[in-house]
């Protein structure tokens, strides 16, 4: 029965999806960015259940082990992870300075101020 | 120095000129002086080229390959060297014409306007000895670029209108429609240089051949072919010994002599005449010619009515080529320099006008005659000349076109040419008798500058010399006719 | 957060968690964890400093100059090891050519790119944390 | 056994995802990330994916949640406005998910040991990998010494978010930028 | 120690890499600007080495760490990738001497030397996305080169910098996650994330749901990098509001490298069979493609500011090269191949010319370059000349390409597309002729006086690239015999 061998794909489609949802939907910088940490915290699962057995231990080489679980997505999704932080970090350290420079972080406040300059310079 | 060299430095004479021209901006006296060395310089190499070329020599040379396979190629042959011979020629006599116009009108940006013409020449140059269709656009396109600022000189408002119009349609025209025929005839015959028969001979299929005949022609927006004619009566905002000799002769006459070399070299007459796929472009000559004398008629401007002119004179030349017999062809080749002698003189009495008597309308020169005797003789050589009487050289050219419609059996063309000449005599005659024949109005004045006088005597009397001395440029017409 | 209690617990507390980061540092090989694991305790002892001693005494501590140095340092390191790799006539990051016995070789290599990650990772943590803590100071006009 | 605790955790998750789009108090949000972030270790955890969990609840649990308090703190905008109307971005959401789930029906089911992530390429890892390098973590092993390039690329991005953090948040004279 | 030009596919990437920690452990502008000018020079010369290697003698492929793939990550250099890493190359090379005075008038002496640090890391990213043959790590060397943009441009000096940077992140981070979903699904499917591995692996699979998905994922990942329309929201405020510099060399390069990768994916991973014979891609990529040149043109017509104009036509331009990727034919791919060279040193030539006269003006908004062409006469005219190959006039380096496409797009028998491309360039004569007019016909505003040509060191590189520009127009038989031999690497036809 499918549900059972593909539930954990599809657990990760949902939070992939609710990630993906807040990036577009949400209009709040800060917000936004939590969306995104979703969207990328989703792949963490899609890569490293299926190198999850039954049965198996975590790929460190002992004695009387027979059964691994994959090591392989593991060392991705750390890269992954690490590459996440680093967008987090940068993300809101832009958003900060947004703060600062438009008294801000509402996504359409900030386009209307930009909207507001463009037509003083249009005169 | 060998011939295919003469060629080469042919083409870079006037592009070197630009660079002095630049460089002697400042002092406009070295400046002229640079423009007329340079102008006469050419003149000399094209003309020695000549022997070489009546020989039977087609010196050719091959620079660097600007696309794979098709390299970039110069190749003089016969109907390459009467146009450059033209430009050159003419070239020297509006030099000293400008020279005249441009200090008398206080022009702005003489160094550029200088700069742009030599550029100009040197890409006409560079369109008669292309050796293939690919050399060719490139200077097509140069053409069309340089002589933007000049047509924009002014650069007010009108000029900027002008200038879009200019630019639309011969860029427009050539990207869309020139360019993909190039492609498709490489795309046919692998190859793009010129061949006495047409490259195309044999490679093409009936069905073809009328579709493809149609985007040249019209892509070759200089050859004014109705309906793509707007942008000449709009680049007559440019002052006038540029209308003179890019309007009347560079610019437009690179365009027929594309379409020549089209039905000539690419599709070869006897192809086309075996295919039959240019019935329909005799007919739209034919319209050319009748509407734009029409229009020229109407027009009180008289820039403006030589502008219609030279569209309808033009569409004589598509005619003729589209008429496919020798002796069309040859009248073709003629009538490019016939019109072109012809119209310049007419341009440079325009010009002489405005700058004596600050006059641009028809309806203002009653009288002018008088006051100008040398500028209306020369007007009235030009007319005739354009109208088809003897003693001018017009008359020769339309006498071979004639004939060749007669081989043709070409009612259609028999009918345009009869329409035509008429309406010719109907919108020059009214002038000449206006300027002779009724009272002066306004202020008295005198001639325009003396080299402006020498120039429109000179071309003039050009029209008289081809009359009575046709032989060079018939035998040229002839052999590029294959006869 | 003037908080005595917190101040004694922490005294104990952050060398402790350094030696963790040490030991994760170190076990990396044998158990879970390594470098960037390392990195981040480190760093993070250094911030709970932070927030508990303020920001000028964990400045004090580990200047800025230091911290920019080890963000730079770490990758050079790293990067270096791979160098190393070429000019002892292998591949960029071959660590078997680092000694006569490849898999000595590949030990050598692996603690050194693990070390590089570390300093790196450690040296960029705390930097940002510097930074958005140091944002906060001085007001920034409102527009 | 391990697909319940998983489903449990996924499931917990997925509730939290919803409540982070639904809450409109960002501290709320970013503790509720916080907790998302520690359940998302726990499931790695329980995926035998002990290094990830680790990392995760490092950077996850802890880095990312005190990042975004301090920015919290320089932001000092705590409510977020109410979404206005969402239809497109739903539609889009659907559609992708609903790509992906048609993806996923063609991969292979949860711990087939025959799956091609199970016979290929990793096996050289589990069986080659502490005689090669000497390092019985094999996560380890490969993280730095087989694909130890792509660790390099990975310190390097950490490099770069710091020193463009750097750039962008140092004080300095000019930096106010101009409207 | 074996001869250093073995290693050249790992140090061309690894050499700017270094470079950016050394730089910011030096801590100075100058000591940065120096080095960043000779790593370019030798990354540049790497480039020309293999690239002249790989047309002698195919493909080459090195392993890193010594192990061998799909174990270790393997580069690989043939034909295809060599090209676009020269031009990428070769861009660096015009952009770092120019980068110094940019970044000094428009990101501050404080932080120049992170300036010149994040340039290298942006290159090192695209090279190794170029030269990697493995499918999570070019992820990896994405996201270099991503972060590293959105923090260079978000050093612009207006505020809308940072917004432009916000949005860059979130939609590029956005196209990564989904790149990396789709090589998910593909390893899930396969064990393996090398290309070559890859390759026979995905043509033995009997169930292509997750395949395809995973086509379906990665083009969007990649088109929102590469701003394939209508995916292109982000690329104009970036281009605008990007430090002069950054947006020469970003404009130049990152879309042409996503570009690269596309095609990468289709036809080394997927193959050209899969995507383009028993899927409808090709199709939709030539109809969105059509779309970008008219309607991206069309808007680049309307716009008030010369940089922003400048990024809608590289929207336009870039449906130029995807619509030769999209016939999916030698010829085709050789046209998008020579389009994305042409069009890389065209825009960036044109956006380092802009970029000078920002720094005179103080911006490029059609008011504020009013009368340029008189007072700033050298930069102008380049401009032109970049203009005219944007529209494709014969002569420069744009005809070459246009060329190309129309002729592959007829021998593939849809004269209907060569017509949409001959069209489409009429709107690229009337939004260079926005700038010629305002440059030639309008007075000089009398508020700030003219202050003459930028500094030599910006101005010498960009008319050195307008100089190639013409060269590579007037010659084009180099770039287009190596987009062919390219094309022929990826279609696995030539080498």
């Amino acid at each position: 029965m499918i549900a059972a061998s593909h539930f954990a794909y599809w657990g990760a489609v949902f939070l992939m999806m609710a990630g993906l949802y807040i990036v577009i939907a949400r209009n709040n910088l800060v917000k936004k960015l939590v969306g995104l940490g979703i969207l990328q915290s989703s792949v963490y699962i899609l890569y490293v259940a299926p190198g999850k057995l039954t049965g198996g231990t975590s790929p460190i080489i002992a004695a009387g082990v027979q059964l691994y679980s994959n090591p392989l997505p593991h060392v991705l999704i750390l890269t992954a992870i690490v590459v996440g932080v680093a967008t987090l970090a940068l993300g809101l350290a832009i958003v900060v300075r947004i703060r600062e420079a438009y008294g801000t972080v509402e996504e359409d406040e900030i386009l209307r101020a930009d909207a507001d300059v463009e037509r003083k310079q249009a005169e | 120095m060998s011939p295919a060299d003469l060629a080469l430095v042919a083409l870079a004479v006037p592009f070197a000129g630009v660079a002095l021209i630049a460089v002697a901006g400042r002092h406009p006296n070295l400046r002229e002086a640079v423009t007329f060395g340079v102008s006469i310089t050419l003149f000399l190499v094209v003309f020695s080229l000549g022997p070489a070329v009546i020989a039977g020599e087609r010196p050719a040379a091959t620079l660097f390959e600007m696309l794979p396979g098709l390299p970039l190629r110069l190749q003089v042959e016969p109907l390459g060297w009467l146009f450059a011979m033209v430009a050159s020629t003419l070239w020297v006599v509006s030099a000293a014409y400008s020279v005249g116009y441009m200090r008398a009108n206080k022009e702005g940006n003489q160094t550029r306007f200088y700069a742009c013409f030599a550029g100009a020449i040197g890409a006409a140059v560079g369109i008669a000895f292309a050796g293939n269709m690919l050399t060719l656009f490139l200077f097509y396109e140069a053409l069309t670029l340089v002589t933007y600022p000049l047509v924009t000189h002014h650069g007010d408002d009108e000029a900027r209108r002008g200038g879009r119009v200019y630019l639309g349609f011969l860029l427009g025209t050539s990207i869309v429609f020139l360019l993909p025929a190039m492609i498709w005839t490489w795309s046919i015959a692998g190859t793009l240089d010129f061949r006495p028969g047409g490259l195309l001979a044999g490679r093409l299929e009936p069905a073809v051949a009328p579709v493809l005949l149609a985007l040249y022609m019209f892509g070759i927006g200089k050859a004014a072919l109705m309906p793509f004619h707007r942008w000449l009566p709009a680049a007559m905002v440019a002052p006038t010994p540029v209308s003179a000799l890019l309007h009347a002769v560079a610019v437009v006459k690179a365009g027929v002599f594309t379409v020549l070399k089209v039905v000539v070299y690419v599709f070869g007459v006897d192809t086309l005449a075996a295919l039959g796929g240019a019935e329909w472009l005799t007919a739209v000559a034919a319209f050319t010619i009748v509407a734009a004398s029409v229009v020229a008629l109407a027009a009180d401007n008289l820039k403006r009515r030589l502008a219609y002119s030279t569209v309808s004179q033009l569409g004589y030349i598509v005619l003729a080529a589209s008429l496919l017999t020798p002796l069309a062809v040859a009248g073709a080749a003629l009538h490019l320099v016939a019109h072109a002698f012809s119209k310049i003189t007419l341009f440079f009495v325009a010009g002489a006008i405005y700058t004596a008597a600050h006059k641009t309308l028809v309806s203002q020169l009653d009288g002018i005659g008088r006051r100008m005797p040398w500028t209306m003789g020369a007007f009235t050589v030009g007319a005739l000349s354009l109208i088809g009487i003897p003693p001018f050289v017009g008359v020769v050219s339309k006498w071979y076109i004639l004939q060749g419609v007669v081989q043709a059996q070409s009612w259609v063309a028999g009918a345009a040419l009869l329409a035509s000449t008429l309406l010719n005599a109907a919108y020059f005659l009214p002038i000449v008798h206006a300027a002779y024949f009724k009272e002066p109005t306004g202020e008295p004045h005198g001639e325009a500058p003396l080299p402006m006088v020498i120039a429109l005597t000179l071309t003039a009397a050009g029209t008289v010399a081809l009359f009575l001395f046709p032989g060079l440029p018939l035998a040229f017409a002839r052999s590029v006719a294959g006869m | 957060m003037n908080d005595v209690i917190l101040r004694v617990v922490a005294k104990r507390l952050i060398p402790l968690a350094l030696l963790f980061a040490l030991y994760v540092q170190f076990h990396g090989d044998f158990g879970p964890g390594g470098g960037f694991q390392a990195g981040v305790i480190a760093a993070a002892a250094m911030i709970f400093y932070g927030l508990i001693y303020g920001l000028p005494e964990a400045r004090r501590v580990v200047p800025d100059r230091v911290v920019e140095v080890m963000v730079a340092l770490g990758v050079l390191l790293y990067a270096g090891v791979g160098v190393a790799g070429i000019v002892l006539g292998g591949n960029y990051l071959d660590y078997f050519v680092l000694h006569a016995n490849p898999v000595e070789g590949q030990h050598r290599g692996i603690f050194w790119v693990e070390a590089g990650v570390a300093i790196t990772v450690s040296g960029v943590m705390l930097k940002v944390f510097y930074l958005f803590a140091g944002r906060g100071r001085e007001e920034p006009p409102e527009p | 056994m391990d697909i319940v605790i998983v489903a449990t955790l996924l499931a917990l998750m997925a509730a939290i995802a919803v409540a982070i789009a639904r809450h409109r108090n960002l501290f709320g949000v970013v503790v509720l990330f916080g907790a998302y972030s520690f359940l998302m270790a726990t499931t790695l955890a329980a995926l035998d994916a002990p290094d990830v969990a680790m990392t995760e609840a490092a950077v996850g649990a802890g880095i990312s949640t005190v990042l975004m308090l301090g920015a919290l703190h320089l932001v000092r905008s705590l409510e977020v406005k109410p979404a206005q109307g969402a239809i497109v971005p739903l539609v889009v959401v659907v559609l992708v998910g609903a790509l992906i789930v048609y993806g996923t029906l063609g991969l292979p089911s949860f711990s087939d040991p025959h799956a091609p992530i199970h016979t290929h390429v990793v096996p050289r890892y589990l069986q080659e990998g502490l005689k090669e390098t000497g390092v019985p973590n094999i996560v380890t092993a490969v993280l730095a010494s087989y694909r130890g390039y792509d660790t390099l690329g990975e310190t390097t991005v950490v490099f770069t978010a710091g020193i463009g953090v750097i750039a962008l948040l140092r004080r300095r004279r000019s930096n106010e930028p101009r409207a | 120690m074996s001869s250093l030009a073995t290693h050249f596919p790992a140090l061309l990437v690894v050499v700017p890499l270094i470079a950016a920690p050394l730089i910011v452990a030096m801590r100075s502008g100058l000591a940065g600007w120096l080095v960043s000018m000779a790593v370019a020079a030798a990354t540049a010369a790497m480039s020309v080495t293999l690239l002249a290697q790989t047309t002698a003698s195919g493909a080459i492929s090195y392993a890193l760490g010594s192990w061998p793939p799909p174990w270790g990550i393997e580069y690989r250099i043939d034909a295809a990738s060599a090209l676009v890493a020269a031009l990428v190359a070769l861009i660096a090379l015009a952009v770092a001497p120019y980068s110094r005075r940019s970044a000094l008038a428009e990101v501050g002496p404080e932080r120049e030397y992170l300036f010149h640090a994040l340039m290298m890391l942006c290159l090192s990213g695209l090279l190794g996305m170029v030269a990697t043959g493995d499918a999570f790590n070019l992820f990896v060397f994405l996201e270099i080169s991503s972060l590293s943009t959105y923090v260079l441009i978000a050093l612009g000096r207006e505020r809308r910098a940072l917004t432009a940077s916000i949005q860059y992140l979130l939609l590029g981070t956005v196209g990564a996650t989904f790149y990396v979903i789709g090589v998910g699904l593909l390893y899930l499917v396969t064990g393996t994330l090398n290309f070559a591995d890859l390759a026979p692996r995905l043509a033995a699979l009997d169930d292509l749901r997750p395949v395809h998905a995973a086509l379906g994922f990665i083009t969007a990942g990649i088109g929102l990098k590469l701003a394939l329309f209508p995916l292109h929201a982000w690329l104009p405020n970036a281009y605008t509001f990007a430090p002069s510099a950054v947006a020469a060399f970003v404009a130049a390069t990152a879309t042409k490298v996503s570009i690269y990768v596309l095609m990468r994916i289709y036809f080394s991973v997927l193959g050209a069979r899969f995507v383009f014979a028993d899927l409808p891609v090709g199709e939709i990529l030539v109809a969105l493609s059509i779309a970008a040149l008219f309607v991206a043109s069309a808007t680049a017509i309307a716009q008030r500011d010369l940089k922003r104009l400048l990024a809608y036509s590289s929207v336009g331009q870039i449906g130029y090269i995807t619509l030769g990727l999209g016939l999916a034919t030698h010829a085709g791919l050789t046209a998008s191949l020579a389009h994305l060279v042409n069009h890389g040193i065209s825009k960036g030539a044109a956006f380092m010319l802009a970029g000078a006269m920002a720094m005179r003006l103080g911006g490029t908004r059609f008011e504020e370059l009013a009368g340029v062409g008189r007072t700033m006469p050298v930069t102008s005219f380049a401009l032109v000349i970049a203009g005219l190959s944007l529209i494709g006039v014969p002569g420069t380096a744009g005809f070459a390409s246009k060329w190309a496409l129309v002729a592959a797009a007829l021998e593939a028998g849809r004269p209907w597309i060569a017509a949409a491309v001959l069209v489409s360039s009429l709107l690229a004569v009337a939004y260079v002729w926005r700038f010629v007019e305002c440059a030639y016909f309008q007075e000089p505003p009398r508020a700030h006086p003219p202050r003459g040509e930028a500094p030599a060191t910006m101005t010498a590189p960009a008319l050195a690239l307008t100089a190639l520009v013409i060269a590579a127009g007037l010659h084009a038989t180099p770039v287009l015999e190596s987009a062919r031999l390219a094309a022929g690497a990826l279609l696995g036809t030539g080498r």
